[in-house]
């Protein structure tokens, strides 16, 4: 099962990398945890999460190519 | 006018005044409207510990903004008797002095332009995935945070 | 900017998009600034008993209503942390569909610019001594009312 | 004792004039008694008064040179 992982912002700075694929992960807490051992300065970072473009903030099932994207807090305007 | 999908809001570099003007310039076809309001956010030259900004550089999650603001604005359009509602937004280098972000809501009558224009700027600051770098004169640069 | 005097607030006939974008273009220098609010007033072609509003035709007790601005203005400064103010307003015949009112405020933080500038709108409504005639396609005319 | 007034949007309509000059009255009582015997209409005409272009709400005594204005309510903007 195939996920995109997009980084923006002071993420994506940090980790070198904007966008990613993983594979084999059912839900974002297991994809969380192997983004943070790839990326440890994730730990340190305020991020919010969305999958598919909608927010989530508790543990959420991933399907086959869906999108989950790790938000520095917005800054726009 | 409302809309069935998502808008691009994006604009490459800054909002220039005569693309406002231009904006205006199209509502005068539109003789129900009585009141128009505008918001403009513009780059500030700040000095953070003895450095100037000189300019921000935006990024964004474009389709997520997008599909963002295309709910704020049918919420919006809801909420309050409009005519019209326009939203614009730079991406990449905008300099200090320059325009980065363009609102514009009219209305047969001045209070709900004025009300949805306020709320379309709080809600774009809080709800689009948007962020912006402060780029300094020596070229280092650090990440905005909104008040 | 403070002034001391009082300015002239009128603009024979409608004021034109190009007018306030130059304007605008003209607070690019001004690297405190972080947000604009705008409000633009525009003539509605209301059907009054079956009659349209063509146009307009503001006249004024100008001296007074300079006077009078000086000492909103004045007012507004003392209550947000404004970098600039601007207030137009037009005189004789304003077509439907034309801008007649345009009041512009600037500031560091988006709040103080909204809050002054909705604040001018209703303090220029109720306390200029301005007068509307709104005229009609057959040449009649009534006089305006505000809300 | 000159006086100076000046009538404004349906008041000038409605008397034809918009300026003029009265002399002899001493207060604004006095002024608009013998403007609405000059100017019938005004007796049914909403309208505020400024002199030397302050409101006034109140009888108010006139002094050499006044200028009193007679104001119907305003719809600028």
């Amino acid at each position: 099962m195939k996920i995109r992982v997009l980084l923006f912002g002071q993420l994506a700075e940090a980790s070198g990398v904007s966008e990613l694929e993983m594979e084999g992960y059912a839900d974002t807490i297991s994809l969380i945890s192997a983004l943070q051992e790839r990326f440890p300065t994730l730990q340190q970072s305020k991020y919010m999460m969305a999958v598919n473009q909608q927010m989530v903030s508790e543990n959420t099932k991933l399907s086959e190519n869906a999108t989950v994207a790790l938000m520095p807090p917005f800054s726009g305007g | 006018m409302k809309e069935g999908k998502p808008k691009n809001i994006f604009i490459k570099g800054a909002i220039t005044a005569s693309f406002i003007a231009e904006s205006i310039e199209k509502h005068s076809v539109k003789k129900n409207i009585g009141g128009h309001s505008i918001f403009l956010g513009q780059v500030r030259a700040d000095e953070i510990n003895g450095k100037k900004v000189s300019a921000i550089e935006y990024t964004a999650y474009e389709e997520m903004a997008m599909q963002k603001m295309h709910e704020i604005r049918e919420a919006v359009f809801e909420q309050y008797e409009l005519t019209c509602m326009h939203v614009y937004h730079s991406l990449g280098k905008v300099a200090a002095g320059e325009i980065c972000l363009f609102v514009f809501t009219s209305s047969a009558h001045r209070k709900a332009a004025i009300a949805a224009c306020s709320e379309l700027v709080e809600r774009i600051k809080a709800e689009l995935p948007v962020w912006g770098a402060e780029l300094f004169e020596d070229n280092t640069h650090q990440w905005k945070v909104n008040q």
